[in-house]
């Protein structure tokens, strides 16, 4: 099991002598992946996912908080006494042409790795070649065609293949998969979440699973967990179906209002939420860092800071002071899934740092709704 | 811009100052080494320096018009020129050589130093009129007392005079006497010296036949002086010293046409000829006391076995030598003496015939080599011990002609068997320091620096080779201490060359001549460096614009063209 | 296993010989390129067995010196009467050796240095850029104009030393925001997070990938050194013990006059031109290479 | 529309930290460079009144007139320990004075390096500004007309320049000029005979003698102008701007404009440094066209083993570059406005 | 407003051009000689559609949408074929300064990286200006108007922008300045490459908005390209769909979804993950999409791939056949096809459903 509590992680600009000197990329997030489970964070560009995918794969530090592995903390250890433990955590990375040395054919890309794991383990050399063949097969490709081959001699789908095998190499407890399908053509993208589903089952492997495109969480296998990111910070989590059909945090639902619509197979979901301006990251950040751009803020959110807290699903946690669950995912045509409308868990508003007098203003906000 | 005569009736006479390069920055001050004054132009000595092949005391008039001189050179006694006056009107006085005098004390020098025991030491200074003067020499004699007095720069004193402080006459005196108040006395003299080379009149003051008007980095520019006083004989109205920083500049303009007379550079056969095709070009030649030779560092071996220079001598083809490096500037040194064949001929008479010539003789070189212990492998000669031995050559990159020379020795070396290399060094300075510290084995080497005897053979026996003059008394240091790198035995067949060469410097004109024939007799057998070539002074001349010029062979040829001036060699044509 | 094979379609070649095949194309675009290529091969026969072919010492005709071009002497002979082309010839070698060598240590160092300071980051970064940008603010000519009076360059390994430790700062910093932008790449990321060693990471992994480039600062530093060192030679302010063509520019100029009278201006146009050829070769080269290894530059 | 933050305080700020930050730096290799200086120089063997001596002598004079020119040298030389000398040296440069010159007694280093200044400054900066026009028009060209037959000649012909050693352009031109057609002077700054001053004898003379070293400095710098150009042409042509712009399109005039001004702005940053570099002086030129230039003051000065001389211009060179740096880094942050108004 | 762009195109505007592109080939020039991008493309594009084209990486989409502006870069080269467009003629034969004032005065094109297709030196004024001069329109001032009142349309402050450069303006500000130019001079058929590719989802959607409020407002001929099949779907009335440099189908949107043809739309539509539906219906295609040098020179460009290939694909190129408002290129379609649901789009899909949420 692999847990992360207040992780926080700040950029400083150096160099750079304009704008603002610090970025904060991460403003304290926990997570939970168990062994063999999956979890997904999701969330606009820039709120930090790939900064929390690196921090739990070891390739880069934070701030405060810590990363604990197999029970073991992190965060008192000295750098290279945490090595073994990330070593566990393999990231798989979002570009399969940069994630491959173009200068390297497979079998050599495959050695490296497996050659030091044998001097670990005191392994033969002969097992190098048949683990790396292994290792292909089972993320789905024929080792006699690709071991001799240069990356770029490879097709994307393929490429992400070979990632994946590599990081197999050190059989990981956990991969970090951060846009893992963005780059690779819509025709094969499925394949791909198949095999990260696939080795959960089989191998039991964990999965960080980092995307911005909310659908392809739905695939990566069941009893996955859906965390939504914004701005460094954890606004809605929960089981993955339950948190896409009822969105209870107003960015999760802008979020899913913005997918657009399959006309053809599918029709509109009843709700709609759209932010009232665009973010500006130069703002002061008090309170709800969304506040600003929610439809449904009230006084209180610019002068809180909400706190995850679950209303009448224990599993499902929001950070809201006036959470409404809100159906906006399209519905598909033909199959009549069941709508979730209408304030049925009102006021219950998440836990105030500070416990101000407003109460959660229900759906009073900017919200069109159609039979 | 190159029309000459433009300016004035006399035109403009375009020449190079061969000692030194222009600064447009520096002072016009003559005690400034690279100071904006130009001698013989607008600085002006007592007399100019004849360059005789025997007598280093000929002169010809400069401000002083004559002189007499005691027997021993006890007392000398100056008329200045009657005439003479400075470029603002004003005469030239015995007080003005009085201030010179004051001047060159604070910058030490031979005649006056404030070491009242050093030989050839001023003791007096007496003004005796307006006109004439009177120095006195101290006990400690030398004969070159009189060549220092007149060789004194005249300045102005109501341009100079505040340099020197009321009391420092007195203070002089005092820097005689003995104890600390002497020593506190002659401190504050030599202390005037950077005032003295720092001060920078606003104009120039001159008492020769021309005054700088305008200096810039690449010229000096000088009118004729009105007050001068024979200024009828001066025929340019203006001089324009260029500045050169290579010798491939002087034969640039020669070849143009541009210099109206040109100092002594050396010039390879090639450009020589294009020179000779310009119009009017002439080349004037004269006796230049200076030879090149190949030095020994006698503490290296091989080169403390006679035998072994011997060799050398025997295997070097002098007149090849020249041929390539100097042909035109240069005479194959017919023996080594440590003289200049022109002045051995003067001072040895038939003694120089009696001379080995060491005529290329392979076979002499041979058995030389043999006594020497040396022996032959593979067709090269080496150490006794069986060493390989190549005879590195020394020379400064920047000087062409030696750079030429040693390239030929080298290969001439290599036909005979002597491995040999040719090594330069990036400037001269670091050659000669090098050279001092000891650090090669052969080297090229000035000598011959003629025509005082003892300047002559001091270049072989004086300090380079361990002989140290301190206070009037001679003493020999060990090879490799204080500057001696030739390191020469102090005594080989009973003779002591140092201890003649100093004697030199007091004997009489007869004991000179006796001298100077068992020391050439010494160097030619003992062989401290293999005499090469012997310099030629080869000046250029123009004579499109004007005529006369020293004649060839003329004792003036080595003086600046302005003296030529002052002596009424060029004319108008 | 869901997992669906992928279809094999065939490849056909290698990258290695896809490089080989790219550099004969770019070379058969333009037939210029492989005049560089006949250029610069000769040259390095030259400074190899140059100075085999002739008799050491070199033959001298005491009775031609300074002689005109003719068959016997295509560039005239110098002041002693040694034929020019021969000097030319065996000059080669101290020359090339002084650019490999520089080229060898200045890229050597400066990819080292770039590599450490790149992958490292943080206070080796800035230690190492300090020092670079001193290295590339201090101006070099002067400086060897300097280190000429204190150090003697006897040897051309020597020369090729000094050469180098003055310029490695152009390569320190090219290859270090290489290796910066390498670094952000996948592969080096993946590589450190499977727990390879740096060693493995810097040789195997970020080295192949910057090889072409550095071949090409190696042509580069080669003429650079060429230049300065032949033009220290020329100035004169280096001591020299042997032949090479900065000394027949500075005896030709300097003892020949060659720009006063024509006889010594083939001394002088030989060597010269030498350069200029070596010069023309490199130039030919680095153009081709430019365009195999720059994609922008790349037309088809 | 909410108010926006305090965006110019916070910007005038981050210039001024970033200026400091420059100094701060500037000042620090300023002192490094002057330590290595003093030291590389103060160990240069030789000692410059025997070679003043021997030189006189061998120029003709004689040895004691020789010996009275140089024996004023001695009361020059720097005396002390190594540290007492370096200690002094720094005081004195922090105070500006660099000393007096040893090979011209009496005079100040900075006299000495101003008056050098002023040569080198005239031509270097003339030929640069030649150079820079003439380059960046031929490589604006050879970047468009990159597959062109006069496109690639004027690469190549660029590489080739950028290639040539200076000193092989100037003795070339130094033999076409001067020795087979000798039009032009073949050294020095300008003609003695003219009264200096804004006349036109003088000002002809001036430009008379600065044309040959102007044209080897243009013809030898301007190969890497084109070549610069060239390729920065060639990557805006490969940025998306130009293609979109063309799609909107632009006349050609406006789309040349877009090419040329996008391109030109980092050789801008070039052309500073490359300022500061000329106070090196072209060494090679001003030896050969025996320009009295900072490079030749160098040069003679290490031939004198004149140290302060030599200290004091390496000095000045270094910092003119170091000053350059600041000042290049300064003007891109004003000419290009993506650093100008970031925020 | 989304909703109102469904109303029949004939009645909104007499300006928007038709476009008809004819038996199109596009090569490129590789080191294995020249390649065809495009191969026999031919399509009609309604007057006062939007039309989606759609395709996987290097499917072509691109240098079709250059074509249409007959500004295919070297090293491709247009080989045949002609694009009609209405009030142009054949674009393919224009040159110089024709084809210049046709750019964007007749035809605007919103460039795929729109984030860096403005000049980086200059504010967005400027360029508006520099515009307006290459384009003879003498008003400046009335211009910098009209481009204010676009830009306000888009939601953006007007006088803000145009005093931009474009480090200062965010993604979705930038590719609204690259809609705001390319419409400025009023041009009626506008061309999008990918407009939103580089955006968040929230930026994409206000775009999106946008796109399809401004096509009906102007009444313009819209042709919008991208990969993302939801945002096409999301938009377009009419949907074109690529593969391998060929058009392999075409019809309207809903229809083409709901209802594929081409067996590689079919797949296509199956391997989309989506937000809604049974995720254990969902498919990868097999194999993976052809690039210039593993196209097939002859036959059916997706027989590799395809579940229904025939002998006949190995060697013929299947023609597109039309059938009413579709068409399909497929030599397997003809044949009634067991498993694939064909629907026949209802005349309600096309009805302007304000059913649809309206988020102003
Ligand atoms: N190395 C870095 N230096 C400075 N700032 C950084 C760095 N990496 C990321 N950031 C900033 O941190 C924030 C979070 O970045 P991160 O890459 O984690 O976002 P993301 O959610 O992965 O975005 P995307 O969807 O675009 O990949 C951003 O504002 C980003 O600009
Ligand atoms: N400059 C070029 N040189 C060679 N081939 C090219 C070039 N540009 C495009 N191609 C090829 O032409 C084909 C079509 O390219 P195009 O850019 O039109 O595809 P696309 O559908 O727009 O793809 P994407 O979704 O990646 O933008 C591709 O196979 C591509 O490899
Ligand atoms: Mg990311
Ligand atoms: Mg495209
Ligand atoms: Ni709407």
């Amino acid at each position: 099991m692999i847990s992360g509590t207040g992780i926080t992680k700040t950029y400083r600009r150096k160099g750079d002598h304009t704008g603002p000197q610090t970025v904060p990329a991460l403003r304290g997030v926990d997570f939970t992946v168990p062994k063999g489970g999956a979890v997904s964070f999701i969330g606009e560009s820039g709120c930090g996912k790939t900064t929390l995918g690196r921090i739990v794969a070891g390739l880069e530090t934070y701030d405060s908080g810590d990363i604990v592995i197999g029970g073991v903390p992190m965060t008192p250890l000295r750098p290279r006494k945490r090595e073994p433990y990330f070593r566990r955590i393999q990231l798989i990375h979002q570009d399969p042409y940069s994630a491959l040395n173009p200068n390297r054919t497979i079998q050599q890309t495959l050695r490296a790795p497996l050659t030091l794991r044998a001097r670990q383990t005191g392994r033969s050399g002969s097992w190098v070649d048949e683990r790396a063949a292994e290792l292909l097969a089972l993320v789905g490709i024929d080792p006699g065609y690709v071991l001799p081959r240069y990356p770029h001699q490879l097709s994307g789908g393929m490429r992400q293949r070979v990632v994946i095998a590599r990081a197999l190499t050190v059989d990981p407890e956990m991969l970090v998969a951060d846009e893992s399908v963005s780059m690779i053509d819509v025709s094969m993208r499925l394949s791909i979440l198949a095999l990260l589903k696939d080795l959960r089952e089989r191998l039991g492997v964990s999965l960080l699973f980092i995307t911005h495109d909310i659908a392809t969480a739905r695939y990566i296998g069941d009893g996955s967990e859906l965390y939504v990111l914004y701005r460094g910070q954890v606004v809605e989590q929960g089981p993955t179906e339950t948190v896409i059909t009822g969105p209870m945090h107003p960015y999760t639902q802008a979020l899913l209002s913005a997918i657009p619509v399959l006309h053809g197979l599918e029709r509109p979901g009843a709700d709609r939420v759209v932010p009232t301006e665009a973010l500006d990251e130069r703002r002061p950040d008090t309170g709800c860092l969304f506040a600003r751009r929610c439809p449904f803020s009230t006084q209180r959110c610019y002068d809180e800071h909400p706190e995850l807290a679950h209303c009448l699903d224990p599993a499902h946690e929001h950070a809201c002071f006036h959470p409404h669950r809100r159906q906006v995912i399209p519905l598909e045509l033909h199959a009549g899934t069941p709508v979730h409308r209408g304030p049925a868990d009102g006021g219950c508003g998440a836990a105030g740092t500070a416990t101000g007098d407003a109460t959660g203003a229900g759906s009073a906000g900017r919200v069109r709704t159609t039979a | 811009a190159t029309e000459n005569g433009a300016a004035g009736p006399g035109g403009i006479y375009t020449t190079i100052d061969g000692s030194k390069q222009i600064d447009a920055t520096a002072p016009i001050n003559p005690f400034n080494p690279q100071g904006s004054t130009f001698a013989g132009y607008d600085a002006m000595s007592l007399a100019w320096p004849k360059n005789s092949l025997l007598d280093a005391d000929q002169f010809y008039p400069g401000i002083a018009e004559s002189w007499t001189v005691t027997p021993g050179q006890g007392e000398v006694v100056i008329h200045l020129q009657p005439d003479a006056r400075w470029s603002d009107g004003k005469p030239v006085t015995s007080e003005d050589v009085r201030v010179s005098v004051g001047l060159a004390y604070t910058q030490g020098g031979s005649a006056y130093t404030v070491n009242a025991g050093a030989a050839g030491a001023a003791a007096d200074i007496t003004v005796v009129d307006g006109k004439t003067i009177k120095v006195t020499q101290g006990s400690n004699r030398s004969n070159a007392f009189l060549r220092n007095v007149l060789s004194t720069i005249v300045v102005p004193a109501h341009v100079f005079g505040h340099l020197l402080p009321s009391d420092f006459w007195q203070t002089l005196t005092a820097a005689r006497g003995t104890g600390p108040a002497a020593e506190q006395a002659k401190a504050a003299i030599t202390g005037l010296g950077q005032r003295v080379i720092a001060f920078a009149p606003a104009k120039d003051v001159s008492a020769g036949p021309f005054v700088l008007e305008r200096v810039n980095p690449g010229a000096a520019l000088l009118t004729k002086n009105p007050y001068f006083y024979d200024a009828d004989r001066i025929a340019p109205s203006k001089v324009k010293v260029l500045n050169y920083t290579g010798n491939e500049q002087i034969w640039n303009y020669l070849v143009s046409g541009k210099l109206d007379s040109a100092p002594f550079t050396a010039v390879p056969a090639a450009v020589m000829h294009r020179i000779e095709r310009t119009p009017g070009n002439e080349v004037r030649k004269g006796y230049s006391p200076v030879a090149a030779a190949l030095a020994f560092n006698q503490s290296h071996k091989p080169y403390d076995n006679l035998h072994v220079r011997r060799a050398l001598a025997y295997l070097i083809d002098r007149g090849q030598v020249t041929k390539v490096a100097s042909p035109e500037a240069g005479t194959p040194a017919v023996t080594t003496s440590g003289i200049h064949a022109s002045a051995a001929k003067a001072w040895l008479g038939d003694g120089l015939a009696t001379l080995d010539p060491y005529k290329v003789d392979p076979a002499a070189a041979d058995r030389e080599l043999k006594a020497a212990g040396m022996v032959k492998q593979g067709g090269f000669w080496a150490m006794p011990d069986g060493s390989p031995w190549t005879v590195r050559i020394n020379v400064p990159a920047s000087f062409s002609d030696w750079v030429a020379a040693a390239k030929s020795v080298a290969s001439q070396l290599g036909d005979h068997g002597v491995r040999a290399s040719v090594v330069t060094s990036a400037d001269y300075i670091l050659y000669l320091d090098e050279l001092a510290a000891g650090k090669y084995d052969v080297g090229f080497w000035l000598m011959g620096l003629g025509p005082s005897p003892y300047n002559i053979f001091q270049r072989l026996y004086g300090s380079a080779n361990g002989w140290q003059l301190l206070a009037g008394r001679l003493t020999h240091v060990p090879a490799g201490t204080q500057g001696n790198w030739m390191g020469g035995p102090e005594t080989a067949g009973g003779v002591n060359p140092g201890e003649l060469t100093n004697r030199l410097n007091l004997a009489t004109p007869e004991e000179q001549k006796r001298i100077v024939g068992d020391l050439a007799k010494f160097t030619n057998e003992q062989l401290p460096v293999i005499q090469i070539y012997d310099y030629v002074n080869t000046q250029f001349v123009n004579t499109t614009r004007y005529t006369g010029w020293p004649p060839p062979g003329s004792e003036a040829l080595r003086l600046p063209a302005g003296v030529w001036m002052q002596l009424g060699m060029i004319k108008k044509k | 296993m869901t997992a669906i094979l992928e279809n094999t379609a065939p490849v056909r070649v290698s990258t290695r010989r896809d490089f080989w095949r790219g550099v004969r194309r770019v070379l058969r675009r333009k037939p210029s390129r492989i005049a560089g290529v006949v250029i610069l091969a000769l040259f390095a026969l030259m400074a190899i067995f140059g100075p085999m072919v002739y008799p050491s010492p070199l033959p001298r005709d005491d009775d031609a010196l300074y002689a005109a071009p003719s068959l016997a002497h295509p560039f005239g002979t110098d002041f002693e009467g040694t034929d020019v082309l021969a000097l030319v010839v065996t000059g080669a070698r101290y020359v090339i050796l002084t650019g490999v060598a520089t080229a060898v240590i200045a890229v050597a160092l400066g990819t080292a240095l770039g590599l450490v300071a790149g992958f490292h980051r943080g206070r080796w970064d800035s230690v190492l850029m300090r020092l670079t940008d001193l290295q590339l603010t201090i101006p070099g000519l002067p400086l060897l104009l300097v280190l000429t009076t204190i150090w003697k360059f006897d040897s051309p390994l020597e020369m090729g030393l000094v050469l180098g430790l003055l310029g490695w700062g152009g390569v320190a910093r090219a290859v270090r925001s290489q290796t910066l932008s390498l670094r952000e790449r996948g592969f080096i990321e993946a590589a450190r997070g499977l727990g390879l060693s740096t060693r493995h990471i810097v040789i195997r992994e970020l080295l192949p990938g910057m090889a072409p480039y550095i071949a090409m600062n190696v042509l580069i530093a080669v003429t650079g050194a060429i230049y300065a060192q032949v033009g220290l030679f020329f100035l004169g302010v280096l001591p020299f013990d042997s032949n090479n063509w900065g000394v027949m520019l500075n005896l030709a100029v300097f003892g020949g006059g060659a720009l006063t009278s024509t006889a010594a201006l083939p001394y002088l146009l030989a060597p010269l031109l030498a350069i200029l050829l070596l010069t023309l070769g490199i130039v030919l080269i680095v153009d081709a290479m430019d365009e195999i290894f720059n994609p922008r530059l790349r037309e088809d | 529309m909410k108010t926006p933050p305090p965006r110019g305080r916070l910007r005038a700020n981050a210039v001024t930290r970033r200026v400091m930050g420059h100094l701060a730096r500037a000042l620090a290799m300023i002192w490094v460079v002057t330590t290595i200086s003093f030291v590389i120089i103060r160990s240069i063997p030789g000692d410059p009144v025997r070679g003043q001596y021997e030189k006189l002598i061998e120029r003709g004079m004689s040895p004691d007139a020789a010996e009275r020119a140089t024996a004023a040298l001695y009361g020059f030389l720097p005396k002390g320990t190594l540290w007492e000398q370096y200690t002094q040296y720094l005081g004195a440069l922090l105070r500006g004075d660099f000393g007096q010159s040893l090979s011209t007694p009496g005079t100040e280093v900075t006299t000495l390096i101003g008056a050098a200044a002023k040569w080198t400054i005239l031509p270097v900066l003339g030929g640069t500004l030649l150079s820079f026009l003439l380059g960046v028009t031929f490589g604006v060209y050879a970047g468009i007309k990159r597959s062109g037959k006069l496109g690639d000649l004027l690469s190549i012909s660029g590489s080739l320049l950028h290639g040539v050693p200076q000193y092989v352009i100037g003795l070339l031109m130094l033999a076409i000029f001067t020795t087979l057609w000798p039009i032009l002077p073949a050294g020095g700054p300008v003609d003695v005979e003219f009264v200096p001053g804004f006349n036109g004898p003088y000002l002809a003379s001036l430009v008379q003698h600065a044309t040959l070293p102007v044209l080897t400095y243009a013809l030898a710098s301007y190969g890497g102008w084109v070549l610069a150009m060239k390729s920065s042409v060639a990557t805006v042509l490969g940025d998306d701007f130009i293609l979109a712009a063309e799609l909107r399109g632009l006349s050609r005039g406006v789309l040349f404009r877009y090419v040329a001004r996008n391109a030109i702005l980092p050789l801008f940053t070039i052309l500073a440094l490359s300022l500061g570099m000329l106070f090196g002086g072209a060494i090679f030129i001003e030896r050969i066209f025996n320009y009295p230039g900072l490079g030749l003051l160098l040069v003679n000065s290490i031939g004198a083993r004149d140290y302060a001389l030599m200290g004091g211009t390496f000095l000045i060179t270094t910092v003119a570059i170091i000053v350059a740096n600041i000042a290049a880094d300064l003007l891109y942050a004003v000419i290009d406005p993506r650093v100008r108004t970031a925020a | 407003m989304t909703t109102t762009s469904r109303v029949p195109v004939t009645l909104v505007t007499r300006a928007a051009p038709g476009v008809e592109v004819r038996d199109l080939t596009v090569v490129y020039k590789t080191p294995l000689g020249e390649l065809p991008a495009l191969r026999g493309v031919s399509m009609i594009v309604e007057p006062g559609t939007i039309t989606g084209i759609v395709g996987e990486s290097g499917s072509g989409k691109s240098t079709l949408a250059l074509s249409l502006l007959n500004a295919v870069q070297p090293p491709g080269r247009i080989a045949g074929g002609s694009v009609e467009i209405d009030g142009l003629g054949d674009v393919l034969t224009l040159g110089g300064e024709e084809l210049r004032q046709a750019r964007g005065r007749h035809l605007g094109y919103v460039f795929q990286a729109a984030q860096n297709s403005l000049n980086p030196l200059k504010t967005v004024g400027k360029q508006l200006l520099d515009l307006g001069r290459s384009h003879g329109v003498r008003d400046g001032r009335a211009l910098v108007r009209d481009a204010m009142s676009l830009l306000e349309r888009m939601g953006l402050d007007g006088a803000r922008v145009l005093d931009s450069h474009q480090h200062q303006l965010s993604g979705g500000m930038r590719q609204r300045v690259g809609i705001m130019l390319a419409l400025v001079l009023n041009a009626h058929l506008v061309i999008l490459d990918e407009p939103t590719t580089a955006l968040d989802m929230i930026t994409q959607a206000t775009i999106l908005r946008i796109v399809r409020e401004v096509h009906q407002e102007r009444g313009l001929t819209t042709l919008m390209v991208t990969h993302d099949i939801g945002v096409a779907a999301e938009v377009t009335d009419r949907l074109a769909v690529m593969y391998g440099g060929r058009l392999v189908e075409h019809g309207p949107t809903r229809e083409v979804l709901g209802a594929p043809r081409h067996p590689y739309t079919q797949g296509l539509i199956q391997a989309i993950p989506r937000l809604s539906g049974d995720i254990t219906q969902a498919r990868a295609l097999p194999g993976r999409p052809p690039t210039l040098g593993t196209l097939p020179s002859a036959g059916c460009v997706f027989r590799e791939r395809c579940p229904r290939r025939m002998d006949v694909c190995e060697t013929d190129d299947p023609l597109a056949v039309a059938h009413g408002d579709r068409s399909v290129a497929c030599h397997a379609v003809e044949l009634p096809t067991p498993g694939v649901r064909v629907e026949r789009a209802t005349p309600a899909a096309r009805v302007p459903s304000g059913a649809e949420e309206d988020h102003t």
